[in-house]
Protein backbone atom coordinates (compact mmCIF):
# COMPACT_ATOMS: atom_id res chain seq x y z
CA UNK A 1 0.00 0.00 0.00
CA UNK A 2 1.09 3.73 -1.10
CA UNK A 3 1.51 6.08 2.38
CA UNK A 4 2.93 9.74 2.12
CA UNK A 5 5.12 9.88 5.45
CA UNK A 6 5.43 13.61 6.45
CA UNK A 7 8.43 14.79 9.21
CA UNK A 8 7.38 18.05 10.88
CA UNK A 9 9.84 20.62 12.58
CA UNK A 10 12.76 18.75 14.19
CA UNK A 11 12.04 15.43 13.23
CA UNK A 12 12.43 17.31 9.48
CA UNK A 13 15.74 18.12 10.62
CA UNK A 14 16.32 14.71 12.00
CA UNK A 15 15.27 12.46 9.21
CA UNK A 16 16.79 14.89 6.48
CA UNK A 17 13.33 15.18 4.62
CA UNK A 18 10.39 16.74 4.98
CA UNK A 19 7.96 14.18 2.63
CA UNK A 20 8.06 10.92 0.86
CA UNK A 21 6.09 8.27 -0.88
CA UNK A 22 6.09 4.43 0.87
CA UNK A 23 4.40 1.69 -0.87
CA UNK A 24 4.94 -0.68 1.95
CA UNK A 25 4.46 -4.27 2.00
CA UNK A 26 1.00 -5.33 3.14
CA UNK A 27 1.76 -6.66 6.47
CA UNK A 28 2.68 -3.06 7.75
CA UNK A 29 -1.06 -2.31 9.15
CA UNK A 30 -0.80 0.24 11.83
CA UNK A 31 2.29 3.18 12.47
CA UNK A 32 3.82 1.20 14.97
CA UNK A 33 4.37 -1.37 12.43
CA UNK A 34 5.21 1.70 10.46
CA UNK A 35 7.95 2.96 12.58
CA UNK A 36 9.42 -0.46 13.19
CA UNK A 37 9.91 -1.07 9.12
CA UNK A 38 11.51 2.47 8.88
CA UNK A 39 13.82 1.94 11.66
CA UNK A 40 15.19 -1.01 10.17
CA UNK A 41 16.09 1.11 6.65
CA UNK A 42 17.52 4.29 9.04
CA UNK A 43 18.45 4.21 12.23
CA UNK A 44 17.59 7.86 12.73
CA UNK A 45 13.91 6.65 12.54
CA UNK A 46 13.78 5.58 16.31
CA UNK A 47 12.90 8.93 17.12
CA UNK A 48 9.41 8.29 15.70
CA UNK A 49 8.86 5.86 18.33
CA UNK A 50 9.56 8.18 20.89
CA UNK A 51 6.18 8.07 23.39
CA UNK A 52 6.72 11.96 22.80
CA UNK A 53 5.51 12.22 19.25
CA UNK A 54 2.36 12.81 18.04
CA UNK A 55 0.23 11.74 14.86
CA UNK A 56 -1.59 13.47 12.22
CA UNK A 57 -3.22 11.21 10.32
CA UNK A 58 -5.23 12.67 7.05
CA UNK A 59 -5.37 15.14 8.61
CA UNK A 60 -6.28 14.74 12.01
CA UNK A 61 -4.48 14.17 14.85
CA UNK A 62 -4.94 10.54 16.19
CA UNK A 63 -4.04 8.70 18.77
CA UNK A 64 -1.00 5.56 18.35
CA UNK A 65 -0.88 3.27 17.16
CA UNK A 66 -2.67 4.32 14.08
CA UNK A 67 -4.82 1.61 11.39
CA UNK A 68 -3.35 2.64 7.95
CA UNK A 69 -4.77 2.53 4.85
CA UNK A 70 -3.67 2.71 1.33
CA UNK A 71 -3.56 6.18 0.41
CA UNK A 72 -3.32 7.59 3.66
CA UNK A 73 -0.91 10.21 4.94
CA UNK A 74 0.73 9.96 7.85
CA UNK A 75 2.80 13.12 9.80
CA UNK A 76 5.05 12.67 12.53
CA UNK A 77 5.15 15.96 15.34
CA UNK A 78 7.33 16.49 17.83
CA UNK A 79 5.34 17.72 21.16
CA UNK A 80 3.79 21.37 19.95
CA UNK A 81 5.12 24.24 21.41
CA UNK A 82 3.02 27.26 20.18
CA UNK A 83 1.16 29.96 22.30
CA UNK B 1 -24.47 29.47 20.65
CA UNK B 2 -21.27 31.34 20.95
CA UNK B 3 -19.43 32.66 18.19
CA UNK B 4 -15.82 31.42 17.78
CA UNK B 5 -13.20 32.90 15.70
CA UNK B 6 -9.91 31.57 14.71
CA UNK B 7 -7.33 32.97 12.90
CA UNK B 8 -3.96 31.56 12.04
CA UNK B 9 -1.96 33.78 9.27
CA UNK B 10 1.82 35.28 9.50
CA UNK B 11 0.31 39.00 9.52
CA UNK B 12 1.28 40.91 12.36
CA UNK B 13 -2.03 40.63 15.00
CA UNK B 14 -3.93 44.19 15.81
CA UNK B 15 -4.92 42.65 19.19
CA UNK B 16 -6.36 46.28 20.36
CA UNK B 17 -9.33 45.80 17.78
CA UNK B 18 -9.84 42.43 18.45
CA UNK B 19 -10.15 43.11 22.31
CA UNK B 20 -12.76 46.02 20.82
CA UNK B 21 -14.48 43.62 18.87
CA UNK B 22 -15.39 42.00 22.01
CA UNK B 23 -15.77 44.66 24.68
CA UNK B 24 -18.82 46.80 23.91
CA UNK B 25 -20.02 44.00 21.54
CA UNK B 26 -22.67 42.57 23.63
CA UNK B 27 -24.38 44.25 26.21
CA UNK B 28 -25.32 40.21 27.81
CA UNK B 29 -21.57 40.13 28.82
CA UNK B 30 -20.18 41.40 31.90
CA UNK B 31 -16.72 40.77 31.04
CA UNK B 32 -14.11 40.27 28.53
CA UNK B 33 -10.62 38.63 29.10
CA UNK B 34 -7.87 38.76 27.06
CA UNK B 35 -4.47 37.16 27.28
CA UNK B 36 -1.44 38.32 24.90
CA UNK B 37 1.80 36.09 23.87
CA UNK B 38 4.23 37.92 22.60
CA UNK B 39 8.65 37.82 21.31
CA UNK B 40 10.54 37.51 24.75
CA UNK B 41 13.34 39.27 24.43
CA UNK B 42 16.18 36.33 25.88
CA UNK B 43 20.38 36.69 25.80
CA UNK B 44 21.33 36.25 21.91
CA UNK B 45 17.75 35.64 20.38
CA UNK B 46 17.66 37.29 17.25
CA UNK B 47 14.08 35.71 16.17
CA UNK B 48 11.06 33.36 16.38
CA UNK B 49 9.60 31.15 13.28
CA UNK B 50 6.48 28.95 13.62
CA UNK B 51 5.83 26.05 11.39
CA UNK B 52 2.07 24.57 11.92
CA UNK B 53 0.26 22.58 10.52
CA UNK B 54 -2.47 23.97 7.78
CA UNK B 55 -5.74 22.78 8.59
CA UNK B 56 -5.45 20.69 11.40
CA UNK B 57 -4.27 23.79 13.18
CA UNK B 58 -7.31 25.49 12.25
CA UNK B 59 -9.55 22.34 13.51
CA UNK B 60 -7.55 22.29 16.92
CA UNK B 61 -7.99 25.52 17.90
CA UNK B 62 -11.77 25.42 17.01
CA UNK B 63 -11.93 22.64 19.26
CA UNK B 64 -10.69 24.47 21.97
CA UNK B 65 -12.15 27.75 21.80
CA UNK B 66 -15.37 25.72 21.27
CA UNK B 67 -14.50 23.46 24.45
CA UNK B 68 -14.19 26.87 26.55
CA UNK B 69 -17.37 27.88 25.30
CA UNK B 70 -19.27 24.87 25.90
CA UNK B 71 -17.35 24.93 29.59
CA UNK B 72 -17.84 28.57 30.51
CA UNK B 73 -21.37 29.57 28.75
CA UNK B 74 -18.70 31.75 26.82
CA UNK B 75 -20.40 34.75 24.38
CA UNK B 76 -17.69 34.73 22.01
CA UNK B 77 -14.31 33.61 21.90
CA UNK B 78 -11.30 34.34 19.96
CA UNK B 79 -8.08 32.82 19.33
CA UNK B 80 -5.63 34.46 16.91
CA UNK B 81 -2.29 32.98 16.16
CA UNK B 82 1.05 33.55 13.89
CA UNK B 83 3.19 31.82 12.24
CA UNK B 84 6.38 32.49 10.42
CA UNK B 85 8.85 34.75 11.49
CA UNK B 86 8.49 37.61 14.29
CA UNK B 87 11.02 40.03 15.55
CA UNK B 88 11.70 40.47 19.37
CA UNK B 89 8.51 42.10 21.67
CA UNK B 90 5.73 41.27 18.29
CA UNK B 91 2.61 39.22 19.38
CA UNK B 92 2.75 35.71 18.78
CA UNK B 93 -0.65 35.42 20.08
CA UNK B 94 -3.91 36.26 20.75
CA UNK B 95 -6.98 34.80 23.19
CA UNK B 96 -9.63 36.41 24.25
CA UNK B 97 -12.96 35.13 26.23
CA UNK B 98 -16.82 37.16 26.90
CA UNK B 99 -19.12 35.91 29.33
CA UNK B 100 -21.77 37.53 31.71
CA UNK B 101 -19.33 37.00 34.77
CA UNK B 102 -15.61 37.68 34.99
CA UNK B 103 -14.44 34.69 36.42
CA UNK B 104 -15.92 32.64 33.43
CA UNK B 105 -13.91 34.76 31.10
CA UNK B 106 -11.28 34.79 33.05
CA UNK B 107 -10.84 31.07 33.76
CA UNK B 108 -11.81 30.46 30.04
CA UNK B 109 -8.99 32.55 28.96
CA UNK B 110 -6.34 30.94 31.08
CA UNK B 111 -7.88 27.42 29.38
CA UNK B 112 -7.36 28.52 26.00
CA UNK B 113 -3.59 29.37 25.99
CA UNK B 114 -3.03 26.84 28.10
CA UNK B 115 -4.43 24.08 25.98
CA UNK B 116 -2.93 25.59 22.79
CA UNK B 117 0.46 25.12 23.88
CA UNK B 118 0.15 21.31 24.00
CA UNK B 119 -2.69 20.91 21.35
CA UNK B 120 -2.21 22.67 18.28
CA UNK B 121 0.53 21.86 16.01
CA UNK B 122 2.56 24.66 16.14
CA UNK B 123 6.29 24.45 16.55
CA UNK B 124 8.50 27.29 17.66
CA UNK B 125 12.41 27.52 16.12
CA UNK B 126 14.76 30.29 17.94
CA UNK B 127 17.12 32.03 15.31
CA UNK B 128 20.02 33.19 18.10
CA UNK B 129 23.24 35.13 17.09
CA UNK B 130 24.80 31.81 17.29
CA UNK B 131 22.90 29.62 14.94
CA UNK B 132 19.01 28.33 15.17
CA UNK B 133 17.12 25.43 17.21
CA UNK B 134 13.64 24.03 17.51
CA UNK B 135 12.28 24.38 21.34
CA UNK B 136 12.17 22.01 23.10
CA UNK B 137 8.74 21.41 25.16
CA UNK B 138 8.53 22.37 28.40
CA UNK B 139 7.14 20.25 31.38
CA UNK B 140 4.92 23.37 32.94
CA UNK B 141 2.95 23.26 29.42
CA UNK B 142 2.11 19.68 29.73
CA UNK B 143 1.35 20.39 33.53
CA UNK B 144 -0.76 23.46 32.84
CA UNK B 145 -2.43 21.48 30.03
CA UNK B 146 -2.97 18.76 32.43
CA UNK B 147 -4.43 20.67 35.06
CA UNK B 148 -7.65 21.44 33.28
CA UNK B 149 -8.26 18.80 31.57
CA UNK B 150 -8.11 16.73 35.53
CA UNK B 151 -10.48 19.61 36.43
CA UNK B 152 -12.82 19.47 33.90
CA UNK B 153 -13.30 15.62 34.22
CA UNK B 154 -13.58 15.56 37.78
CA UNK B 155 -16.20 18.14 37.47
CA UNK B 156 -17.61 16.23 35.30
CA UNK B 157 -17.61 13.27 36.95
CA UNK C 1 10.60 49.15 39.16
CA UNK C 2 6.70 48.30 37.36
CA UNK C 3 4.93 51.36 35.49
CA UNK C 4 1.70 51.66 37.05
CA UNK C 5 -1.43 53.90 35.19
CA UNK C 6 -4.46 54.58 37.38
CA UNK C 7 -7.06 56.74 35.50
CA UNK C 8 -10.44 57.04 36.99
CA UNK C 9 -12.73 59.32 34.59
CA UNK C 10 -16.64 59.93 33.45
CA UNK C 11 -15.22 59.30 30.01
CA UNK C 12 -15.11 56.28 27.74
CA UNK C 13 -12.53 54.00 28.01
CA UNK C 14 -10.47 52.72 24.75
CA UNK C 15 -10.00 49.40 26.15
CA UNK C 16 -8.14 48.21 22.54
CA UNK C 17 -5.51 51.24 22.71
CA UNK C 18 -5.12 50.78 26.45
CA UNK C 19 -3.60 47.29 25.63
CA UNK C 20 -2.00 47.82 22.61
CA UNK C 21 0.02 49.83 24.94
CA UNK C 22 1.24 47.16 26.95
CA UNK C 23 1.77 44.66 24.16
CA UNK C 24 4.61 45.00 22.04
CA UNK C 25 6.02 47.66 24.54
CA UNK C 26 8.48 45.66 26.27
CA UNK C 27 10.32 42.86 24.53
CA UNK C 28 11.11 41.51 28.37
CA UNK C 29 7.37 40.33 28.73
CA UNK C 30 6.19 37.13 27.24
CA UNK C 31 2.30 37.91 28.20
CA UNK C 32 -0.35 40.32 28.80
CA UNK C 33 -3.98 39.79 30.39
CA UNK C 34 -6.12 42.24 30.50
CA UNK C 35 -9.70 42.33 31.83
CA UNK C 36 -12.92 44.45 30.74
CA UNK C 37 -15.52 45.02 32.97
CA UNK C 38 -19.11 46.52 30.71
CA UNK C 39 -22.53 47.59 31.93
CA UNK C 40 -24.77 43.82 31.17
CA UNK C 41 -27.59 44.41 30.32
CA UNK C 42 -30.13 42.87 32.78
CA UNK C 43 -34.38 43.04 32.37
CA UNK C 44 -35.50 46.52 33.07
CA UNK C 45 -32.12 48.03 33.40
CA UNK C 46 -31.29 51.58 31.29
CA UNK C 47 -27.66 52.51 33.01
CA UNK C 48 -25.36 52.17 35.66
CA UNK C 49 -24.02 55.43 37.66
CA UNK C 50 -20.89 55.42 39.37
CA UNK C 51 -19.79 57.28 42.32
CA UNK C 52 -16.77 57.33 43.83
CA UNK C 53 -14.90 59.38 46.38
CA UNK C 54 -12.09 61.38 44.05
CA UNK C 55 -8.45 61.48 45.57
CA UNK C 56 -9.11 58.00 47.83
CA UNK C 57 -10.07 56.05 44.96
CA UNK C 58 -6.96 57.16 42.68
CA UNK C 59 -4.70 55.81 45.92
CA UNK C 60 -6.85 52.61 46.20
CA UNK C 61 -6.64 51.58 43.15
CA UNK C 62 -2.94 52.40 42.66
CA UNK C 63 -2.55 50.34 45.96
CA UNK C 64 -3.55 47.50 43.96
CA UNK C 65 -1.81 47.84 40.75
CA UNK C 66 1.55 48.39 43.01
CA UNK C 67 0.37 45.08 45.26
CA UNK C 68 -0.33 43.35 42.37
CA UNK C 69 2.94 44.54 40.46
CA UNK C 70 4.98 43.36 43.51
CA UNK C 71 3.59 40.31 44.09
CA UNK C 72 3.92 38.93 40.08
CA UNK C 73 6.96 40.98 39.13
CA UNK C 74 4.96 42.91 36.60
CA UNK C 75 6.62 45.07 34.36
CA UNK C 76 3.27 47.61 33.89
CA UNK C 77 0.17 47.39 35.73
CA UNK C 78 -2.81 49.36 34.35
CA UNK C 79 -5.97 49.93 36.08
CA UNK C 80 -8.99 52.39 34.15
CA UNK C 81 -12.10 53.23 36.10
CA UNK C 82 -14.85 54.96 34.42
CA UNK C 83 -17.29 57.28 36.77
CA UNK C 84 -20.66 58.71 35.81
CA UNK C 85 -23.30 57.17 33.52
CA UNK C 86 -22.67 54.27 31.49
CA UNK C 87 -25.52 53.07 29.21
CA UNK C 88 -26.16 48.97 28.67
CA UNK C 89 -22.47 47.73 27.23
CA UNK C 90 -20.32 50.30 27.67
CA UNK C 91 -17.37 49.54 29.69
CA UNK C 92 -17.02 50.32 33.40
CA UNK C 93 -13.57 49.10 34.48
CA UNK C 94 -10.19 47.83 32.34
CA UNK C 95 -7.73 46.42 33.58
CA UNK C 96 -4.46 44.79 32.21
CA UNK C 97 -0.83 43.53 33.21
CA UNK C 98 2.27 42.66 31.51
CA UNK C 99 5.13 40.07 32.69
CA UNK C 100 7.32 37.57 31.93
CA UNK C 101 5.64 34.61 32.30
CA UNK C 102 1.63 33.93 31.37
CA UNK C 103 0.34 32.47 34.61
CA UNK C 104 1.86 35.80 36.50
CA UNK C 105 -0.10 38.55 33.97
CA UNK C 106 -3.38 35.91 34.19
CA UNK C 107 -3.43 35.98 38.35
CA UNK C 108 -2.08 39.72 38.74
CA UNK C 109 -5.25 40.55 36.30
CA UNK C 110 -7.44 38.84 38.06
CA UNK C 111 -6.75 39.75 41.40
CA UNK C 112 -6.41 43.48 40.13
CA UNK C 113 -10.47 42.94 39.05
CA UNK C 114 -11.02 41.28 42.40
CA UNK C 115 -9.48 43.65 44.80
CA UNK C 116 -11.19 46.76 43.48
CA UNK C 117 -14.47 45.57 44.01
CA UNK C 118 -13.85 45.73 47.26
CA UNK C 119 -11.38 47.49 48.01
CA UNK C 120 -11.48 51.00 46.50
CA UNK C 121 -14.22 53.56 47.48
CA UNK C 122 -17.06 53.10 44.20
CA UNK C 123 -20.72 52.43 44.61
CA UNK C 124 -23.69 51.38 41.94
CA UNK C 125 -26.59 52.81 41.33
CA UNK C 126 -28.64 51.12 38.80
CA UNK C 127 -31.75 53.30 36.69
CA UNK C 128 -34.26 50.54 35.88
CA UNK C 129 -37.21 51.67 34.07
CA UNK C 130 -39.03 51.59 37.37
CA UNK C 131 -36.66 53.90 39.20
CA UNK C 132 -33.39 54.10 41.01
CA UNK C 133 -31.40 51.91 43.61
CA UNK C 134 -27.95 51.55 45.02
CA UNK C 135 -26.58 48.31 44.42
CA UNK C 136 -25.75 45.92 47.49
CA UNK C 137 -22.68 44.73 47.78
CA UNK C 138 -22.67 40.79 47.42
CA UNK C 139 -20.83 38.23 49.19
CA UNK C 140 -19.14 36.47 46.16
CA UNK C 141 -16.93 39.55 45.81
CA UNK C 142 -16.18 39.79 49.29
CA UNK C 143 -15.28 36.04 48.84
CA UNK C 144 -13.39 36.44 45.71
CA UNK C 145 -11.04 39.14 47.50
CA UNK C 146 -10.79 37.33 50.58
CA UNK C 147 -9.14 34.49 48.73
CA UNK C 148 -6.38 36.74 47.27
CA UNK C 149 -5.95 37.93 51.21
CA UNK C 150 -5.58 34.46 52.58
CA UNK C 151 -3.44 33.48 49.27
CA UNK C 152 -0.70 35.73 49.33
CA UNK C 153 -0.91 35.68 53.36
CA UNK C 154 -0.12 31.92 53.00
CA UNK C 155 2.63 32.25 50.78
CA UNK C 156 4.52 35.05 52.82
CA UNK C 157 4.32 32.69 56.16
CA UNK D 1 -13.88 70.34 68.10
CA UNK D 2 -15.30 70.82 64.55
CA UNK D 3 -15.49 67.30 62.56
CA UNK D 4 -16.77 67.81 58.78
CA UNK D 5 -18.60 64.41 58.59
CA UNK D 6 -19.46 63.14 54.67
CA UNK D 7 -22.01 60.44 53.93
CA UNK D 8 -21.39 58.48 50.42
CA UNK D 9 -24.01 56.98 48.60
CA UNK D 10 -26.94 54.84 50.19
CA UNK D 11 -25.98 56.39 53.44
CA UNK D 12 -26.22 60.09 51.92
CA UNK D 13 -30.30 59.35 50.92
CA UNK D 14 -30.59 57.73 54.20
CA UNK D 15 -29.36 60.68 56.19
CA UNK D 16 -30.84 63.01 53.79
CA UNK D 17 -27.82 64.80 53.15
CA UNK D 18 -23.93 64.47 51.75
CA UNK D 19 -21.97 66.48 54.43
CA UNK D 20 -22.64 68.93 57.40
CA UNK D 21 -19.85 70.37 60.21
CA UNK D 22 -20.36 69.58 63.58
CA UNK D 23 -19.14 70.88 66.58
CA UNK D 24 -19.10 68.54 69.29
CA UNK D 25 -18.86 68.25 73.25
CA UNK D 26 -14.92 67.03 73.93
CA UNK D 27 -15.91 64.04 75.30
CA UNK D 28 -16.07 62.87 71.63
CA UNK D 29 -12.51 61.90 71.18
CA UNK D 30 -13.46 59.21 68.42
CA UNK D 31 -15.66 57.54 65.56
CA UNK D 32 -17.63 55.12 67.77
CA UNK D 33 -18.35 57.84 70.50
CA UNK D 34 -19.28 60.34 67.03
CA UNK D 35 -21.71 57.45 65.99
CA UNK D 36 -23.36 56.79 69.12
CA UNK D 37 -23.68 61.03 69.53
CA UNK D 38 -25.34 60.86 66.07
CA UNK D 39 -28.21 58.08 66.92
CA UNK D 40 -28.68 60.21 70.16
CA UNK D 41 -29.94 62.64 67.61
CA UNK D 42 -31.30 60.61 64.63
CA UNK D 43 -32.21 57.32 65.38
CA UNK D 44 -31.50 56.76 61.68
CA UNK D 45 -27.52 56.88 62.05
CA UNK D 46 -28.03 53.43 63.80
CA UNK D 47 -26.59 52.48 59.89
CA UNK D 48 -23.83 54.13 60.63
CA UNK D 49 -22.96 52.08 63.27
CA UNK D 50 -23.65 48.74 60.89
CA UNK D 51 -19.84 46.62 60.84
CA UNK D 52 -20.28 46.61 57.04
CA UNK D 53 -19.60 50.88 56.84
CA UNK D 54 -16.03 51.44 56.10
CA UNK D 55 -14.73 55.31 57.07
CA UNK D 56 -12.91 57.40 55.17
CA UNK D 57 -10.75 60.31 57.55
CA UNK D 58 -8.89 62.64 55.79
CA UNK D 59 -8.92 61.26 52.42
CA UNK D 60 -7.77 57.92 53.91
CA UNK D 61 -9.42 54.87 54.47
CA UNK D 62 -8.80 53.46 57.90
CA UNK D 63 -9.94 50.82 60.11
CA UNK D 64 -12.96 51.82 63.03
CA UNK D 65 -12.54 52.98 65.35
CA UNK D 66 -10.50 56.12 64.60
CA UNK D 67 -9.49 58.82 66.34
CA UNK D 68 -10.47 62.19 65.76
CA UNK D 69 -9.10 65.50 65.96
CA UNK D 70 -10.46 68.74 65.29
CA UNK D 71 -10.36 70.00 61.87
CA UNK D 72 -10.96 66.41 60.63
CA UNK D 73 -13.08 65.13 57.81
CA UNK D 74 -14.62 61.78 58.60
CA UNK D 75 -16.82 60.11 55.62
CA UNK D 76 -19.08 57.12 56.20
CA UNK D 77 -19.11 54.79 53.47
CA UNK D 78 -21.38 51.97 52.56
CA UNK D 79 -19.56 48.80 51.02
CA UNK D 80 -17.45 49.28 48.09
CA UNK D 81 -19.10 47.78 44.57
CA UNK D 82 -17.08 48.88 42.17
CA UNK D 83 -15.63 47.15 38.98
Amino acid sequence: MKITIRYMAALRDRMGQSECVLDLPDTITDSAALTAHLRAADPAAEALEHPSIRLIRNDEIVAKPVALETGDTLAFCPPFTGG
Amino acid sequence: MARITVTVSSFPIACGDLLDRLAGDDADCGGVASFTGQVRAEPGLVALELEHYPGVTEDALTRIARSAADQWSLHQAIIHHRVGRMELGEVIVFVAASAPHRRAALDATAYMIDMLKTDAPFWKRVHTQAGSHWVEARDTDREAAAFWTDTLASEDA
